[in-house]
């Protein structure tokens, strides 16, 4: 057993890294403002702050992968200019980035071993068989159990944030910097990840952790800064370090909490769906839906859940199973198929999957719904105006935190950009709207934010359909929760029962059997 | 140790500056390029006439670029256009000389036909998903064979009628040459498709991000194919009007335009939007290109330099544009 | 076994290309032997290629179109170690190459002689020419030798890419008539070969110009139609069928010869054809506007 | 209401053959080619002659098209290597028969031209962020003019020393025709590089993932440069060997690789790896496009079937190996 690292009354002289009033404009945003960081060696220290507020791009500074505008980064108290990723693993820091990096059709050995300086035979060629045995005790300790010579793509996103983990530990970097590593982990693999992170501070190396799960924050971190709006509002260690004082730094005043409006009658079943299945990853799923409720679908990552909205929507093809909807046949070959059936879906990867990143806020918002912005019913011609109004709209009731209706939504923070990809679905108002993580990476004010508008939609009547890995959210939004593990779905709660110990229960009942511990 | 903290590198007048220069370098070159020849060439360079002419010859590369932006707009690439049209040439001869089709009915066919060969490039890229380049080519290739077969190689000529002529030729409306008339026609069509229609908005989607697209309801399918049916369509249309220009129906005389529409509407990129293809791109960018090398011409430089002056242009043109991007965004 | 000849083309999308090839058929026919015809596509490489892969197989005797015999050393390495005859069309004597013809350099002479007489002296040319071919070159040549006499025309040369040469054409035409307006000076256009000239005519025909002369060479049925039509003024017919037709028939007695054969030009006349003669010719010779 | 279900599309064995089918398609369809073209030329097809004369002839291409490989390994396109090549066999020939340089040297210095050429290629791509498409086109189109400039595109011809041409007509190494030699050189080099040292690991990093690359701290740009540098090279050999096997440096002689090399390297994709490009790849897909070549002439096909044959073959290779590769996976 690690020890927790001890909350230390005075730090040692000299921080590993420190910066000081580093500011960042992006064109007309301005994501830094004079913020500033120092680390010590060996502690875990936590970097807090809402969407937008530049947690992304203090990191990114600090990899070397953008140029501050003005502020000044010292290592070991020595002042330094970074000015490539390359630079940056030069000063011995490694970086686990928000959005994996890792080369998928290479193997794992490979990935660990990516830009790191690899021992050769005398004819200069890699000497894979030496390179193994040096990074062997390495993979024991981080506990990557994949074959070294599988695909990196065939691995799942916590063995892959594994061999991140490895690949700091090979080039014995003093710092890792974690961008909300445990967004897409299960528990479990959670749990395993923290271990790793406290024996990497006994150990002397340092860890610059960011993430919006405060209880992680508290559970792990010696000091945390606080960002908002690009200044760092404040550093909390010791007895100051509470969940309280952390939140009322990164509002910057206090937050209401939502209180659930239990008076939305469920009405008649909108989608029922029978024996559905896809293997490997879904082997059974049967449930209904009804209109006005909120659905969530819990479990751990991994247990199936993507695939099964996935497959409701049209966007894979079930092997077996059938479905209604509103008692109708409904077997989409496409998700176009689903939305013209009456289905909406936000999906996981909003970067990847959910936004055009070059395209104006206005262009996402109106995207898959266009009908809205025809100029007359009989010609085929759309207006701009008619779409900057709704956009503006959307914004508005949304509180999207946007330069204008054209600025490009790459542009955006990781939680406007969520929130834009739920906007799409808000004026074309489908049957069922299934949203797939929807606060995965967002901050606590806007999470709020969202499950009121979820609320908000089931009270007009949509059937929604929410699949979280975070056993809190469930309780606090869903009327009723399926709890799906390994495929099938286990467990269906409601009412009294519906607690955040009943769905984690349930999320390992399956694997609990099949793996002795 | 020299000083290493970070002091802000460009002004924000500077970084403005940069930007317009990103968006509007290649107008502003084009503008540069038509005052330098017209200075060099005064009598002979800057007229109306010289003007028409060169946009008239000009038609035909630019309808086959904008057909190409419509396939590289849903994030594909069209090799096969120059061959096609190539082919177009052969077949609306033949059909007009063998066949004794009526003129309207022959190039109707044509067009069709283009649509054809535009949903065969379609399928093979999203059905059989096999990439564009690698799908576009070996259709391109096949239809040379198919022009082969049907005229050994052998332009058609004989018999061609007058009146198939006076397509490319004649000068329908307020003395303009028809070829303009289409071209006009055809981007105008375009841009209207892509900018203010529907499918427009869901064209753009699918060549910004074809998952995305897919999970916002989008045939992404249908599109992409709806890209190469268009290009494909604009390739028949080039490649009946260079038949009626030349009064011939030649293997590989159309060959030549993929080159020219693949630097247009590359050129085009560099233009008002940030690397974006856009049809008003294209048109730019193909008027930057002819009006380059009739202006070269026109001076008298040597064959060489006209090579160096069309690769460096593209180079210079979109280089500057992307370069000026980044480092206003910096 | 029936001997075999094969032919490699240089681009059997060209008309005198297949043409010569309709003839060599018609030869072979009546000698009894077999025709495989190989499309290089303008690669020299590819010729190379395939004169070896004709060797591979063991043919009678080559024919070598267009590609000159300076460019395709390891096909004729092959063939002669195969004992294997190679004749050229229009790509030269020397090396180990048995008989020649279609040379069309000299073609050009009457095209240049008749255009000069119409200019009298005065005026400008564009010349549109082809470095990269031999043929085209030799014309070249021919044509600045006939100008050396007239130092008050001005030339305008203009190189052609194949493919594109009906394009460029056109485009070279039309930066040329923008700084020569009509009404001020005898004006001609010179293709090195036909279409080139064809290009140039459509940029004529599209700006209404008909004070501009244009001479091709070579005699393909387009260039004649266009003489027809009053388009083109004049073009030197190249009789390739008969050129194919003879070699082939040559080809037997090469073989008999064996190491004795004596390498030589069999060159068949060109025919001069303008506005006056076109209708004599195709009266004489229907097949050319094929 | 009737009951809308689904059954299992695939079985596992049905699966597991298409996944065989899709990595192995390209072999099979070669050794399928060579079995109907012996069938149907049994004494001139299947001989050890003919094949080594079809691996001499293949050479050239290949060595080109190995070179693009490792443009496209790291995520770029060279569309100059066509135009670079016949530049090399202007300049090669040129620099023996009118600077009278030894061989050696004058061949030294194609190769340290072809890596500048690269280098250039490279520069534009990464520092000017020019799309490659547009970036080699120009650079390509600028070649050529110099070509222009240095020969008036005439080619050199008259003085071309018997040895150069030995260079490629000799057999210097157990009656091996030396560009087989020289072909095996580059590919058994290129492939070490690759897949066995520590550049090659960064290699195939940059072309797998460059943001994840670039995050692991390789320098993704020297990365892409190296491989435009060793494109260039690779055009540089094959446009020297061209000059030596055609005896004259001409202004066009090797463009015609582009296509080829392109296909080679595309249907190299779809070989053995689920559409990665690779070495050993490339090195089928030229086989199977020049033995079809080869074989349809020696059958004697006519003309329009070599076309047609071409671009099938390259549609239904790549076609059946990814439609195999995505039910396989399905
Ligand atoms: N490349 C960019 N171009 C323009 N603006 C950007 C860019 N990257 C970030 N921004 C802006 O900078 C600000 C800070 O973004 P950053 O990604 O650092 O936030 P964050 O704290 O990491 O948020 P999240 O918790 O959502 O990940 C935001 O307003 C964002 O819109
Ligand atoms: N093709 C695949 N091969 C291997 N692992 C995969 C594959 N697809 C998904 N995974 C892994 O499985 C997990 C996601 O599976 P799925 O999306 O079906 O489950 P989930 O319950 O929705 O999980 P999540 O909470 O991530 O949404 C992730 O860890 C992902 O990396
Ligand atoms: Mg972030
Ligand atoms: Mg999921």
């Amino acid at each position: 057993m690690n020890p927790v690292p001890t909350l230390m009354a005075a730090p040692p002289a000299v921080p590993f890294v420190a910066a000081s009033a580093v500011s960042k404009s992006y064109g007309g945003a301005q994501a830094l403002r004079g913020a500033s960081l120092s680390v010590l060696p060996g502690e875990v220290h936590g970097l807090v702050g809402a969407n937008g507020a530049g947690k992304s791009t203090l990191i990114r500074i600090l990899a070397g992968l953008t140029q501050p505008d003005t502020g000044e980064i010292a290592i070991e108290g020595r002042p330094v200019a970074i000015a490539s990723p390359h630079a940056a693993s030069g000063l011995g820091m490694s970086f686990i980035h928000q959005e994996l990096a890792f080369v998928p059709d290479m193997t794992v050995l490979e990935n660990i071993m990516l830009g790191l300086p690899k021992k050769t035979t005398r004819l200069g060629l890699v000497d894979w068989a030496a390179i193994q045995r040096d990074v062997a005790p390495i993979i024991e300790r981080v506990g990557i159990t994949a074959p070294l010579d599988a695909a990196a793509k065939s691995l799942s996103t916590a063995e892959n944030w594994l061999i991140s983990i490895a690949r700091a530990l090979v080039w014995k970097a003093r710092l890792i910097v974690m961008d909300e590593p445990t967004a897409s982990l299960s528990a479990s693999e959670c749990r395993k990840l923290f271990s790793i992170i406290r024996g990497l501070s006994a150990s002397g190396v340092a860890v610059l952790y960011v993430s919006h799960r405060l209880d992680e924050i508290l559970d792990l971190c010696g000091r945390v800064t606080v960002l908002r709006d690009g200044r760092s509002v404040a550093v909390l260690d010791g007895p100051g370090l509470t969940r309280r004082g952390l939140v009322q730094a990164i509002v910057g005043g206090a937050v209401e909490h939502l209180s659930k409006s239990r008076d939305t009658a469920r009405g008649e079943v909108v989608l029922s769906v029978r024996g559905l299945r896809r293997l490997p990853r879904v082997t059974e799923a049967s449930f209904d839906l009804h209109r006005g409720e909120v659905l969530g679908l819990g479990g751990l990552v991994g247990a199936g859940r993507s695939e099964l909205a996935r497959l409701l929507y049209g966007a894979d093809r079930p092997d077996a199973g059938s479905m209604t909807i509103e008692g109708g046949p409904f077997a989409p070959r496409t998700p176009a198929g689903a939305v013209r059936a009456g289905l909406g879906l936000v999906p996981e990867e909003r970067r990847t999957e959910g936004l055009l990143l070059g395209k104006s806020v206005a262009f996402n918002l109106s995207l898959g719904n266009l009908t809205p912005l025809l100029a007359s019913p009989v010609l085929p011609f759309i207006s701009l105006r008619k779409r900057a109004r709704l956009a503006q709209a959307t914004i508005r009731d949304l509180s999207i935190k946007a330069s204008s209706t054209e600025q490009p939504v790459g542009r955006l923070s990781g939680g406007n950009q969520q929130k834009v990809v739920i906007g799409r679905w808000l004026r074309s108002k489908p049957e069922v709207l299934i949203l797939d993580e929807p606060t995965r990476g967002v901050d606590i004010g806007a999470r709020g934010e969202i499950h009121r508008l979820i609320r908000e939609l089931a009270g007009h009547g949509m059937a929604v359909l929410v699949i979280s890995s975070e056993p809190d959210e469930l309780p606090d939004l869903c009327d009723r929760v399926l709890v799906m593990a390994e495929g099938r779905i286990v467990r269906e709660l409601a009412g009294t029962d519906l607690t955040r110990s009943a769905i984690i229960e349930a999320s390992y009942a399956l694997t609990e059997e099949r793996v002795p511990a | 140790m020299s000083d290493v903290s970070y002091t802000r590198r460009l002004s924000p007048s500077t970084r403005a500056a940069l930007g317009v220069f990103a968006r509007y370098g290649t107008i502003i070159g084009l503008l540069a390029m038509i005052l330098v020849f017209s200075f060099l060439s005064p009598h002979a360079f800057p007229t109306f006439s010289n003007f028409i002419n060169v946009l008239n010859q000009a038609s035909l590369a630019m309808i086959i670029a904008g057909g190409l932006t419509m396939a590289v707009i849903v994030g594909e690439l069209d090799l096969s256009v120059g061959y096609a049209a190539s082919l177009h040439g052969v077949l609306v001869t033949g059909l007009i000389v063998a066949n004794h089709l009526p003129i309207p009915v022959a190039v109707l066919i044509e067009l069709a036909l283009g649509a054809l060969i535009g949903v065969v490039n379609g399928v093979i890229v999203t059905k059989l998903k096999v990439n564009s380049v690698i799908a576009t080519l070996g259709v391109g290739t096949v239809l040379v064979g198919l022009s082969f077969a049907y005229s050994a190689g052998v332009p058609i000529v004989s018999g061609v009628p007058e009146s198939f002529l006076q397509l490319a030729l004649g000068r329908w409306l307020f003395g303009i040459p028809n070829p303009i008339i289409f071209m006009a026609l055809v981007f105008g069509g375009l841009w209207l498709l892509v900018e203010r229609t529907a499918i427009g908005q869901e064209i753009q989607a699918v060549g910004g991000n074809p998952a995305a697209a897919r999970l916002a309801g989008i045939n992404v399918d249908r599109i992409k194919i709806l890209g190469f049916v268009l290009s494909g369509m604009c390739a028949a249309l080039t490649g009946t009007l260079l038949a009626a220009r030349l009064g011939s129906g030649t293997t590989n005389a159309a060959d030549s335009y993929l080159l020219t529409a693949f630097a247009a509407v590359f050129l085009g990129s560099a233009t008002l939007r940030d690397g974006e293809f856009h049809i008003l791109g294209t048109l730019i960018g193909t008027l930057i290109i002819v009006l380059g090398f009739n202006g070269l011409n026109i001076f008298g430089a040597p064959t060489f330099s006209q090579f160096v002056f069309q690769g460096a242009i593209l180079i210079v043109a979109v280089g500057l544009a992307s370069l000026g991007r980044s480092l206003a965004e910096s | 076994d029936t001997p075999l000849v094969g032919i490699v083309s240089i681009s059997a999308t060209e008309a005198n290309n297949a043409r010569y090839i309709v003839g060599a058929k018609a030869a072979a026919k009546e000698i009894g032997w077999d025709v495989s015809v190989i499309d290089a596509a303008g690669s020299a490489d590819q010729a190379n290629a395939a004169i070896q892969n004709f060797a591979q197989r063991g043919s009678a005797a080559i024919v070598d179109m267009v590609f000159p015999y300076s460019s395709i050393g390891a096909g004729l390495q092959a063939a002669k170690s195969a004992n294997i005859p190679v004749v050229t069309w229009g790509g030269g004597l020397g090396s180990s190459v048995a008989a020649t013809n279609g040379s069309g350099g000299p073609m050009v002479v009457p095209v240049d002689e008749l255009m000069l007489k119409a200019m009298s002296g005065k005026g400008s040319i564009l010349a549109l020419t082809y470095h990269t071919g031999e043929v085209c070159r030799n014309r070249e040549v021919e044509l600045d030798k006939a100008l050396a006499a007239n130092p008050d025309i001005k030339v305008t040369k203009n190189e052609v890419r194949i493919p594109g040469y009906f394009e460029d054409g056109a485009q070279y035409a039309n930066a040329w008539l923008a700084s020569h307006p009509a009404g001020q000076e005898n004006l001609a256009i010179w293709g090195c070969w036909d279409d080139p000239a064809i290009g140039a005519i459509g940029s004529l025909r599209a700006q209404g110009r008909d004070d501009v002369k244009v001479y091709g060479v070579n005699g393909n049925a387009q260039a004649l139609e266009n003489i027809k039509n009053g388009f083109m003024t004049a073009t030197a017919w190249q009789d390739s069928y008969t050129e194919g037709y003879n070699m082939i028939k040559l080809l037997p007695e090469i073989r008999k010869a064996g190491a004795d054969w004596k390498p030589k030009a069999v060159e068949v006349p060109a025919v001069l054809v303008t506005k006056d003669t076109i209708d004599d010719f195709i009266a004489k010779h229907p097949d050319a506007m094929k």
